[in-house]
């Protein structure tokens, strides 16, 4: 990052990279529930309305399959709609639209036609929130060729993601997470500051084990890092930041430098993005590992109302450092 | 059962739904309640309105909106208030929280909290009962803002053709979060929609507990006698935001007032007190007092579930994994 | 243009699409089509018809179902056939075959194979044109089977509280594959759903392309003009199966005769040869005869996509894998 | 397989056991498009309307959504219903009901509730259908706790694994191939006959490498073995049958024999059920593995209508092959 920097929050920086490209262009308009009049559920969009207007800053009713198709048509013939889901569970009455008219549109139309559009929102746990609101819907979109996924962890690339998915010709949803919202942190003012899908970035270098992690996960990651420095063990954190495309030259160059990893992220352990990255890495790097790459995941089940079983239920430090010292064989 | 009487019980559940989540409100306050609790208070009539104009054996079913119709149904509040504060003693074992109210027993089939995705789930509950023959009815309430989304179209397109006994019920506190009817619907008549599906309809405003009832007879005995679903609309008011963390300021104060002059309970409070029964009343407000403050002491005193119910509540026997 | 001359015109695009698709028929069971194929014979004068009445600019949506509309709209029956064929000169380069008919020169924006999934999607253009003031309706048909399912009734309530300039139109053609309405639809007039969104409707039997069009125009008015949608139903009937796989036995030859009788492509003809046009009537026929037989000639001689075309048409620029 | 036995086509392995299960408990019957009069999009419950009456075989009109959710609900209550999908394709409309009804109503009622149900239809690709209609569904479902998920590849597996389905107390996904209605094979008529979830069968025996398959793959895998045992290589063959629960024992055994395995199946390569197997092998048989685990996938695309892209797309017997050789060090 070169050139000045802000200061701000999470929710701050990915409302500045949708400001910034709605200015820039203006076939970018947002559309959701509560985006306009209520400046937002979570206040992500808080004073769009105010400054681009109605037409632009739209509020819908709950209709989210009808209002995803609305903007998929949209796309179609040149605009570059922005939807905001509440949050992503919403999105799964939403599901056939993403995956049967976003994702093939380009295919389907023998390349005539394309989708360039941005949905997203906050993704995976919240708080107590039970089990129909805590999804991780990376996992099943990141399955899809024809959409890309992103899933920032920090405040610049939380802006620098959104602009480069508005500048996107084709579907990218963007994975937000609620527990981030209040994070600061600097972001370059350059309204061409973009950041470039596919490619990881380094958290926190380190030569012993390789930790692979996303959004929220990221922090959490970082956190198991410096207690694992105390005990001696050298952990370097990778971003992905980008899930479609993921980045496997990064988890390749990581891993055959720890030849130890672990993936951590929220999701359940079945497939999912987790799984993809552990085959990569033991198909792309098989020679380089020293030990089986192991996942510390939201486990195996629907997600409890009760705030200590959630807390066993989402990914901990605790056990992210547990599943360190496995991969480095220094279990106790 | 004189009519006072059976005004009195009825009163008594409004007041306890009241000053259960009154209680609910504060404890969230403190901490001792997460994630979303969305109040029922000022729509209190209907949910007990029509409890009582049902037979125990038939199904219920509502949005995470849903400690109102669980408590009408026979829910103890101590069940109720455990399941808010996540304890083993909730209805849902502390796993399901405020949106996720469920009681079999009382045949109070869930709180939900996707917006319209309960309706084809309650004409399914009604199916079973035409399948079987066991005379129940179902019962599905859901809020105007529900009105738009696929699976309330598709609830309703299948259960007009297939003359499921089912009453679809809208409450339509004006509301979908901080959305008026203005930005929800084109045409504010939901029951306009039922020509189109082949079904009855019915709309009224909620002015007190026995209207309710009143009409709920009706499509109850359609849906009994003759296996005919009804759209219900009941305009109503919430006297709350949308839930905890909505200050709501989408609305004036004034249009709060108004609709709080009009609350179904206080007609009822005042109905009955012009009868003479203000003793009875203050006996009764004690009685609601003391069970809530016992549902919260109960709660805070019950234990939390623990790990081994996670596995168990997945599926039955043998983990798939 | 004269009247007569305006007919001859749109017979001409009636009998261009019945028979492209007896020829398709007969390729598909010569082998040289693959997967389904739905024809439109029977409906032909509903796309022509609205076709003749709408500009180029507006843009058209259709199902699965998509020949007739794509023809009408100006696709050359080569591309259209070739599309069939599987070739790189179709217009979806052979990706998409018969139920995904693109062609955004004549802005026909896609046959769609999710039965309702396109509606949302033809709102959104309608949407793209309010949002741009360009003036251009969108047209979108679908079968009455539809009627049902979540997605259309989503577009409708999102088109009439946004007002978006869309033609909703339902070709009820009586059966959704081999259901017929009656365990389809409770209450069979589509068009009744559109007071519940506070929408116009207008519901008519397919007689002839003239009343089509005639239709069109004050529904193409309503949206070009007031920015408002419109439900239309039209009665018609298909006289093939559902798809080439479906031997149709849920009708009697009966039926599909007596429908046969008032077939609006033999009503044009029969008017036509009675003011006296049989011998351009000849003359079109054999035009049509050519291009039909060209198409099928250039579909078979045209070469293959090659496996090049599958990341281009998966993503722009670098592959996300 | 003891007792007597029929040769049956595959789709009639199936009707088969819905028709016994019908018979011997009045509370399961079926729903779907065209189930009864028209016998069946697939004629899979041909014959099924005249059997059991509209009462407990039921058309539908299109409305997955709506349907799958009313079939919840009757489930609720005490019925065990039979969802048809005309395809597996068109559950995505109803994928909310299914993520988060079925799936979550055990734990969201505290275990009050539960929903036995099974969901069926042909899955994956059939011939030329396109984009839309050739999605193979069992990536996105396998991952949700509270689903299981089976894919049957022989006509007595159909049947037993039915009946296992039908009679389960939680919600099945049951997934079958339209290529393989016709497949012909014997099926056990003890009605008691049933197929446990869990268990994979072994499809062929070899030594040298595993391939993991399932349904319709199973078939082009032992088409590729034979190939391969010409070429000198032994290849076993592992029909998983249950993709959720997954015989994780099975796989561990398997390669611990042959210490190199081939994962091949339709859907993409991004996730899934693949990478979930691929990530057991590496995870619990590391130290037995010579050569990274490879698969044998659908490519990354949307599924192209013209035959030979679509044939170029669909994993073939060759690409097995391929893959094979290359994990058992023997490419050219
Ligand atoms: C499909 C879906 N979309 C969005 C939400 C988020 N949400 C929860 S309640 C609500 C408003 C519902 O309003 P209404 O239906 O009028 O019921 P009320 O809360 O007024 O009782 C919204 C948008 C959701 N739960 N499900
Ligand atoms: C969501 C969905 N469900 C099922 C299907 C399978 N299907 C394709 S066409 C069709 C019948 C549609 O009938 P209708 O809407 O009346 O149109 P028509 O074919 O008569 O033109 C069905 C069931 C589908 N394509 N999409
Ligand atoms: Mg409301
Ligand atoms: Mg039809």
């Amino acid at each position: 990052m070169s050139g000045p920097t802000k200061s701000v929050r999470f929710r701050e920086a990915i409302r500045m990279g949708m400001v910034e490209e709605m200015e820039r262009d203006d076939r970018v308009y947002i559309v959701g529930e509560e985006v306009g009049h209520y400046q937002g559920a979570y206040k992500v969009t808080e004073g769009m309305l105010e400054k681009f207007g109605p037409k632009r800053v739209i509020d819908a009713p709950i209709t989210e399959s009808g209002f995803t198709g609305i903007s998929i048509g949209a796309a179609m013939v040149g605009l570059r709609p922005i939807v905001e889901y509440m949050t992503w569970n919403f999105s799964a009455v939403a599901f056939d639209q993403i995956l049967n008219n976003a994702a093939k549109m380009r295919q389907m139309s023998g390349g005539q036609l394309h989708v360039p559009i941005v949905f997203r929102a906050p993704n995976a746990s919240a708080k107590q929130v039970g089990s129909q609101h805590s999804h991780a819907m990376e996992h099943f979109y990141a399955h899809v060729p024809g959409l890309k996924v992103v899933a920032p962890a920090t405040c610049a690339d939380a802006k620098g993601l959104m602009k480069t998915a508005i500048r996107d010709d084709d579907p990218v949803l963007y994975m937000e997470s609620e527990t981030l919202y209040n994070l600061k942190g600097d972001v370059p003012e350059d309204p061409e500051f973009t950041v470039p899908f596919g490619k990881a970035s380094v958290a926190r270098q380190g030569g012993d084990v390789t930790i692979v992690s996303w959004s929220r996960m990221v922090h959490v990651s970082l956190q198991a890092a410096e207690e694992l420095a105390k005990e001696g063990l050298d952990v370097e954190v990778i971003d992905l930041r980008s899930l479609r495309p993921l980045d496997e030259e990064a988890l390749v160059a990581n891993v055959s430098k720890t030849h130890r990893a672990v993936v951590a992220y929220e999701g359940w352990p079945y497939g999912g993005v987790g799984a993809e990255v552990v085959d990569r890495i033991q198909r792309l790097a098989f020679d380089e590992l020293d030990a089986p790459i192991e996942r510390v995941t939201t486990l195996d089940y629907p997600m409890p109302y009760n705030a200590k079983l959630e807390q066993h239920v989402i990914p901990s430090a605790e056990r992210v450092i547990e599943a360190v010292k496995r991969v480095a064989y220094r279990s106790a | 059962m004189t009519d006072h009487e059976r005004h009195l019980g009825l009163y008594r559940q409004m007041q306890l739904i009241r000053r259960f989540e009154e209680e609910a409100a504060r404890a969230y306050a403190q901490g001792k309640i997460g994630g979303f609790l969305h109040l029922y208070i000022g729509q209190e009539a209907i949910a007990v309105g029509a409890v009582a104009a049902l037979s125990a054996s038939d199904y219920v079913l509502t949005t995470y909106r849903d400690h109102g119709l669980a408590l009408a149904r026979g829910m103890s509040p101590r069940t109720a208030m455990s399941e808010l504060f996540g304890k083993a003693t909730g209805c849902s074992q502390g796993l399901g929280g405020s949106m996720h109210f469920f009681d079999v027993e009382h045949n109070m089939l869930g709180g939900y909290g996707i917006v319209g995705g309960h309706l084809p789930i309650a004409a399914g509950t009604a199916f079973a009962s035409k399948y079987r023959g066991d005379g129940r009815v179902s019962v599905v309430f859901f809020g105007e803002g529900a009105a738009s989304i696929g699976d309330c179209h598709e609830a309703m397109a299948l259960s007009a053709l297939w003359k499921l006994p089912v009453i679809f019920v809208c409450e339509n506190n004006q509301y979908a979060m901080g959305t008026p009817l203005t930005r929800t619907l084109a045409n504010d008549d939901v029951t306009a929609r039922a020509a189109g599906y082949g079904m009855a309809s019915d709309r009224f405003v909620c002015e007190n507990v026995h209207q309710v009832m009143e009409h709920f007879d009706l499509a109850i005995k359609r849906a009994r006698e003759l296996s005919e679903p009804t759209l219900m609309e009941i305009r109503t008011y919430r006297h709350r935001g949308h839930s905890m963390s909505d200050p709501g300021k989408y609305r004036t104060a004034e249009e709060v007032e108004e609709h709080k002059r009009r609350d179904p309970l206080v007609v009822s409070r005042t109905a009955l007190e012009k009868a003479g029964l203000g003793d009875k009343l203050t006996e009764l407000d004690a009685s609601v007092e003391t069970e809530v403050q016992d549902a919260i002491k109960f709660a805070d005193d019950s234990p939390e579930p623990g790990p081994e119910l996670l596995a168990a509540t997945t599926y039955k026997g043998a983990f798939a994994r």
